[in-house]
């Protein structure tokens, strides 16, 4: 599937196709793995995904992104599996005439990705436990009025 | 009617990799979503933030249910 | 020089070198040379710099923005001499925790890079003739009010 | 006292890869971007948004010249 694969994402040559004439400004996002997320070690995650919709629902939104901006391109592939410290999770690309298009849609899509598409995260950490994201960035303790607020430890 | 419903994720936890549940005619997604949270008492604050996707697709929980395909159950996304 | 350079650059590879276990978020912007600017078809561009000076700058103000930004990693380098069209001029990387910081960081530098560190662009149109840039990104006519508003034909 | 002045990119148009002015103690910067202007009248408007650099700094146009090593003509930056 064009923008779900459960093999290591290949962001140089992804980068290096993404050249088009009528660009001046190329923006690249690639989401790592941290080796720490609120205080606790992380020792690799795992990605699981709906992915047929998950494919189609990153599709349709880098075409939205495409006409919202003036993009030349637009490229997003999400990672599924075993992802380790450092190793990426999810890239965007994005191409435009000026930078500023291309900043914005970069992170239009990628807020996108991460909020709508079907995809999750299962985080390992150092003491043997998992458990399941909960994707927020908020780093607010007010979690009751949106929909993003779960985290479900996982019986072992 | 049974419906099987594919769970992912977390809800793996409460409900294995698919479940089913007996549903009336003329009943909603939502109700749907109620006799999941009867089933295990312990999902019911996940399920209140899931969405139900039919053919690839998120439905209004307020629909009747309608076509005998698979439901897919949705937690909250945390990709990226 | 570490920032300017007058071959290729190499962004695959800096970008491959640009791991740090607690960047959640790597932003990678390359500023590439259009075939057209204004309505105009470009051939290709030739930069300039006042070398030395250019370097420490953008050395200062990858410190600053690592400290303004939560960053765990900035780079920044320029190319001077001819590049062709879907060359890339300058590159950009900023590593941090959250893709907030890495993307503002990222913008911040090049907003700085362009506006302030003495570099040149001169471009060369398909009709033979040539001009020093005029940086701006703005669309108005008003350019009477901000400094960066000269471009000055070349006598071929 | 006569001082050096490097040019950049559009400037060398107007004066060549390098030029010289002859400057009285006590002038500023400023005075010697009007001295270049009356050099070559058609480089004022582009001198009004340059910078002089010395020692690879900027320095404020209002100061008196101060040191004797060469002056770089800056003018508006175009990279990236």
């Amino acid at each position: 599937m064009k923008h779900i694969q459960n093999t290591a994402i290949n962001y140089s040559e992804l980068f290096d196709d993404f050249r088009h004439p009528h660009s001046g400004a190329v923006v690249l996002f690639s989401g790592e793995v941290r080796d720490n997320n609120k205080g606790r070690a992380v020792t690799h995650l795992e990605y699981e995904a709906y992915a047929p919709m998950a494919n189609k629902m990153i599709s349709e939104i880098l075409e939205e992104a495409k006409s919202r901006f003036k993009l030349n391109q637009a490229a997003c592939v999400h990672r599924v599996g075993r992802v380790e410290i450092s190793g990426c999770a999810v890239v965007v690309i994005t191409g435009s005439g000026h930078r500023k298009e291309a900043y914005d849609a970069n992170r239009y899509i990628i807020d996108r990705v991460k909020n709508e598409v079907p995809i999750w995260k299962h985080e390992f950490f150092a003491d043997g436990t998992s458990e399941w994201g909960q994707n927020c960035d908020c780093v607010s303790n007010d979690h009751h009025n949106h929909q993003h607020h779960h985290h479900y430890e996982r019986a072992e | 009617m049974n419906r099987k419903i594919v769970c992912f994720a977390g809800l793996k936890k409460f409900f294995g990799d698919e479940t089913s549940v007996e549903v009336a005619p003329e009943e909603s997604y939502a109700n749907l979503l109620e006799k999941l949270g009867e089933l295990n008492p312990e999902a019911k604050e996940v399920l209140t933030s899931c969405r139900i996707a039919v053919n690839e697709k998120f439905v209004p929980l307020d629909e009747t249910i309608k076509d005998q395909t698979t439901l897919f159950l949705i937690p909250p996304s945390s990709g990226g």
